[in-house]
């Protein structure tokens, strides 16, 4: 761990600038992943409305500062609360249903998003987005914002971590592995289901709002349902009911991006590959299969020796 | 403005409509009867599409043998991706949807590949082009086609599911696939059907579609939100449920650019949202 | 003053033209087993699931502890003291046994919106104690789907005790058992009531366990309550007999 | 009569091995012989050695309670829930492995107990989906099995779910005859049925075996099914613990301790 700080603090001063954004890019991703499996991974409610809010996340802060003319580290504290509380709308609509229903329910509540971003051109910029986003100072060198956007996201990432260790993850996770038990223990289900969707939704807001911050803009392919497809892609390659899974993930789908994307334009093609293969034959994730052999090998020693 | 003009748009709109029923069917299809929602499905028009592309260039005149070659191309695509669906139907849903996902990048890249990346036009046949006057317009003659075709493809669905033994079939396997199953029906060989039946379906949608509009790399995705707003107002897994969907998704997109241009899509994406909300079901669909 | 744990009276379901439970009345008094038998179809799930919330009854009153608690949603009931373990296996198959019986002692203390400490030691002791009662305590850490069925039944029992229950509705806890498993389950049952005081409520097909554990018996017949009474009375009731052996009898109404 | 008391528990753990399933020495040509099966649903172990015989154009029975293992055994026949071990021959050929619809084509009919019809087909359409054609005499057509049941032909174009539950499991069976089975397993037919409708099924029951077909019927109605039966089987705890004539059955008590309260 100790280890792993020093290479974060390291790193800006060793590798080149494109490293250092590749990076800075790497974590706001990890953050969005783990977001999203709060709903997905822990919950195991299916969303495809978080390109929508990761969208939302964005355009807020974006909007607050270029039209309200409101200070970063505020506009940066509405994002993801703003962003929380239309995912609270949109998630207490959405409880209701269940299964592929509750999915798809999310899908056109992410496509309302994305279709009010592309159409309300006087405020969002429409097709073109909006640009020039001014970064105060201090965090304007890419080092700074290196080390900013960092600290924002291993906070994020440690809260998360601190709800899923939580009596409250634990209950979400009983929900994902059996509703209609977890109800018979005394569980309110739909309100858990809505308090863990909301709490996802302020993390993606967050996530949105730093990539805004990244490419100095909001843009409508922020909302896109491709992007909405993004954290469960990552929660897939790395294993979702692992703590660290989508994150591994997150990263390991950048870098086929970057490195397979530089060799090749045909880069979806080895990414949709390694979907369907994952899918098909370690549906657990890359992460979630060594857990889980761990876990049979633990337990096979318990048994070996009781 | 006058009715005339409305009247006109609505027909448009019916057109439009009734080529995305035969997508919406097939994707309900394969709902109501494997329970798999399959994103891909638009996927399947897109390739017909493009292979319509490739045989009209290579044929003077091939426009027509577009239309009996790409569905089948679709299809036997389709016959094989159904062996892979096949390891995931009784798992959740969200996986289906992923390995929908890899097919769409795959063929998306494969398409790219073969294609390129521009936009394609195929040209309309002699006989399909021009109008006929109608409601103090110009109808284009595309659309009447489109409308018939459907219309008849429709029409033989029909038959096929309510008239002859495999349709009942499939009905049956659609409602309790064990006891179809137990009743000496090979369950599994009629599921390969019914996913090639749907892509082909598909196939044939995607070939007519390159009459309306230009083809172009992603498009699939944009079909496949329009079917699946068809499926779910209309009713998952009802085929009747999807040609009204069509129907309302048509007029409906047709009439908002009249009325609100830039928000036509906000309309259906509101009405789907209403109908997820206090019919999750579909309008015509009925809750499993 | 109500003496009676639980109070049933009345209650009707109909699904569609099948009178599925017709008119039911019984009570259980408080540390005691009550069993409820009858053919196939005779409506005993039905009943159970009406007194559990999974279903709205059509009309009737059910009573528990002395509060109206018809049509109350499963979760309020479970807090109020009342659990229940059900016909299929019904776990949380990805937890370990432990985290099986954990999961109900934190919701039973009311922890489940905590997000301040961690899981691991919440409502441990506890939860080491019901596993201890039950007999599970060293399978603690297995995955809870690896069990054996039996094993697995029994675990669904203490997830039911995690929520310190007064009454225990059981759905045929020896369903599928091997006969020595049926025998530790009979034993649990009967310690559960002697040594915990707890009121106990089945549903059971296996007759040899009916008898061996029950204070009472219902009999169920075509929705309606064909008999009640002592083993005994029971197995004496020529009525009963002819049921089980299939012959016409037509239930007088409104009893 | 005797009960049974808490000490039969202890006594069913030590008579479990005494009984190893029946083997019938008849020597008769057998239809279907079901040897030592072992079935499971998932981790649980549901039946144990079960083996059962039914002879060419003989009505069998397997009597027990709730729970007894009868549906599972009848699903372990035809393919549904396929044994772990053991043997099923079916005229001479094995069973085990092959699937439903291959174990109905070689001519056996399943009519489960929850009857499942297809709620949104109808009558008729319920019929087509048992209809295979096997170009043998036997035969039956549409026309003959409207004959059997006159009262679905008047039910033709009703839907499957507009059905009262004696048509329901008419159509069952007949869903199942269409398909012109040498053997036919029924799963508690008499089952939510009105006295005077068990009645009515018994002699349609006993109309088939004239016809030729043989069959096993799973039920709990003993009077009912002993009135029609051959012979029969009793299950308990997924083990056969009895077999017998009519007769045996009838007036056994060891028979009757399996089957009663």
């Amino acid at each position: 761990m100790i280890l792993g700080l020093a290479v974060i603090v390291v790193l800006p001063f060793v590798v080149g600038i494109s490293w250092v954004l590749l990076v800075t890019e790497l974590a706001i991703l990890v953050l969005y992943a783990m977001a999203y499996n709060l709903t997905m991974g822990v919950t195991g409610m299916l969303s495809f409305g978080h390109g929508g809010l990761f969208g939302a996340g964005a355009y807020i802060l974006v909007i607050a500062m270029i039209k309200g003319d409101i200070a970063m580290p505020y506009a940066l504290l509405a994002a993801p609360i703003l962003t929380a509380l239309i995912t609270f709308v949109i998630g207490w609509l959405c409880v209701r249903l269940t299964g592929i229903y509750f999915a798809i329910l999310t899908l056109a509540f992410g496509q309302l998003i994305w279709a009010t971003i592309w159409k309300m051109r006087t405020i969002t910029g429409g097709d073109d987005g909006l640009t020039g986003l001014q970064i105060p100072s201090v965090m304007a060198s890419p080092t700074n914002q290196y080390f900013c956007i960092l600290a924002i996201v291993m906070l994020a990432v440690l809260s998360i971590k601190i709800i899923v260790d939580s009596p409250f993850g634990f209950t979400l996770k009983t929900i994902r592995e059996n509703q209609t038990r977890a109800q018979c223990i005394g569980i309110n289900v739909k309100r858990y289901q809505l308090l863990a969707f909301t709490a996802s939704g302020l993390f993606t807001g967050l996530a949105g709002a730093l990539f805004a911050i990244l490419m100095r803009g909001a843009f409508v392919e922020f909302a896109t349902v491709a992007r909405a497809f993004e954290p469960l892609f990552a929660g897939i390659l790395g294993g979702m009911h692992v703590f660290w899974g989508p994150a591994f993930g997150a990263g390991m789908l950048l870098s086929l991006d970057t490195f397979i994307g530089a060799y090749t334009e045909y880069w979806p093609l080895v990414a949709g590959g390694t979907l369907i293969l994952l899918v098909l034959f370690l549906p657990e994730g890359i992460i979630g299969r060594i857990a889980s052999i761990r876990k049979a090998r633990a337990q096979r020693l318990n048994q070996s020796s009781a | 403005m006058g009715l005339d003009a409305i009247l006109f748009q609505v027909l448009t709109g019916v057109g439009k409509g009734m080529n995305l029923f035969l997508l919406a069917s097939g994707l309900s299809l394969i709902y109501g009867v494997l329970n798999v929602v399959n994103f891909a499905h638009a996927t399947f028009y897109l390739i017909a599409a493009y292979i319509c592309y490739t045989i009209t260039g290579l044929f003077p005149n091939g426009y027509w043998l577009a239309l009996i070659l790409a569905p089948i191309g679709a299809a036997l695509l389709g016959g094989i991706c159904e062996r892979l669906f096949s390891r995931l139907y009784d798992k959740e849903h969200y996986t289906q949807i992923m390995l929908a996902w890899g097919l769409i990048l795959v063929f998306g890249d494969l398409m790219k590949l073969t294609w390129g990346s521009e936009g394609k036009m195929v040209p309309t046949p002699d006989v399909l082009a021009g109008g006929v006057p109608l409601l103090g317009g110009n109808f284009p003659i595309t659309y009447i086609f489109v409308i018939g075709v459907a219309a008849a493809i429709g029409i033989a669905l029909y038959v096929v599911l309510y008239r002859t033994k495999v349709g009942i079939d499939v009905r049956a396997a659609a409602a309790d696939a064990e006891m179809t199953s137990a009743l000496g029906v090979p369950v599994d060989k009629l599921y390969i059907i019914v996913f090639m039946v749907a892509c082909w379906l598909a196939g044939v949608g995607g070939v007519i579609a390159t009459l309306l509009s230009p083809i172009y790399l992603g498009g699939d995705l944009e079909i496949i939100l329009a079917a699946f707003i068809i499926v779910i107002i209309g009713g998952m897994g009802s085929i009747l449920g999807s040609l009204v969907g069509s129907l309302i998704y048509g007029v409906v997109f047709a009439l908002g650019i009249l009325v609100l241009p830039r928000f036509a899509l906000v309309f259906l994406y509101i009405l789907m949202v209403l109908v997820l909300i206090f019919r999750p079901y579909g309008l015509l669909g009925r809750p499993r | 003053m109500d003496l009676d744990i639980l109070k049933v009276k009345s209650l009707s379901k109909a699904f569609g033209k099948l009178q599925a439970v017709d008119r039911v009345s019984f009570t259980v008094q408080p540390g005691v087993v009550k069993s409820v038998i009858g053919p196939n179809g005779a409506g005993k799930t039905t009943l159970f699931n009406l007194i559990t919330g999974y279903l709205r009854a059509d009309t009737g009153e059910i009573t528990f502890k002395g509060m109206n608690i018809t049509n109350l949603p499963p979760h309020e009931l479970n807090r109020k003291g009342l659990a229940r373990s059900f016909q299929i296996v019904n776990i949380f198959p990805r937890f370990t046994v432990f985290e099986n019986v954990q999961a109900a002692v934190i919701s039973r203390m009311g922890k489940s919106s905590s997000i301040v400490t961690s899981a691991k030691n919440v409502g441990r002791e506890e939860a080491f104690q019901i596993l201890d009662r039950v007999g599970l305590s060293e399978q603690a850490g297995y995955i809870a789907g690896t069990l054996s069925h039996g094993d697995q039944r029994i675990m669904e029992i203490a997830i039911a005790l995690g929520g310190r229950p007064e009454l225990l509705l059981l759905d045929e806890p020896t369903a599928g058992m091997a006969p020595e498993e049926t025998y530790a389950t009979v034993a649990l049952i009967k310690r559960l009531v002697s040594e915990f005081g707890l009121s106990i409520l089945v549903v059971e097909h296996d007759m040899d366990v009916v008898f061996s554990i029950s204070e009472t018996i219902v009999v169920l017949h075509q929705g309606g309550m064909l008999a009640q009474g002592k083993p005994e009375e029971v197995r004496q009731n020529e009525m009963v007999q002819r049921v089980y052996l299939g012959e016409e009898i037509t239930r007088e109404k409104g009893q | 009569m005797k009960w049974c008391k808490e000490s039969t528990l202890e006594k069913r753990l030590r008579g479990r091995k005494d009984n190893n399933g029946s083997k019938d020495d008849m020597g008769l040509e057998a239809t279907l012989e079901v040897w030592e099966i072992n079935t499971f649903y998932a981790l649980s172990h549901v039946l144990f050695k079960v083996s059962l015989r039914v002879q060419k154009g003989e009505l069998v029975c397997l009597l027990g309670r709730n729970g007894a293992g009868k549906t599972t055994t009848l699903r372990s026949i035809i393919g549904l829930t396929p044994p772990r071990s053991g043997n099923i021959r079916f005229n001479g050929r094995e069973l085990v492995g092959k699937r439903p619809y291959q174990i109905v084509r070689m001519g056996m009919g399943y009519v489960p107990g929850d009857r499942r019809i297809f709620p949104d087909l109808t009558v008729r359409e319920n019929l087509e989906v048992g209809r295979r054609l096997r170009g043998t005499a036997a035969e039956w057509t549409l026309e003959r099995v409207y004959e059997l049941f006159p009262s679905l032909k008047k039910l033709d174009k009703q839907l499957g779910n507009h059905l009262s539950g004696g048509e329901q499991q008419m159509l069952a069976i007949a869903r199942s005859l269409i398909g012109s089975p040498e053997l036919l397993l029924l799963d508690e037919p008499s089952e939510g049925l009105a006295p005077l409708l068990v009645k009515v099924l018994e002699d349609q029951v006993l109309k088939l075996r004239e016809e030729g077909i043989s069959i096993l019927l799973a039920e709990q109605n003993v009077k009912s099914a002993l009135r029609v039966s051959d012979r029969g089987y009793i299950i308990d705890k997924g083990r056969i613990f009895f077999q017998g004539t009519a007769k045996d059955l009838r007036e056994n008590e060891e028979a009757r301790r399996h089957l009663i309260v």
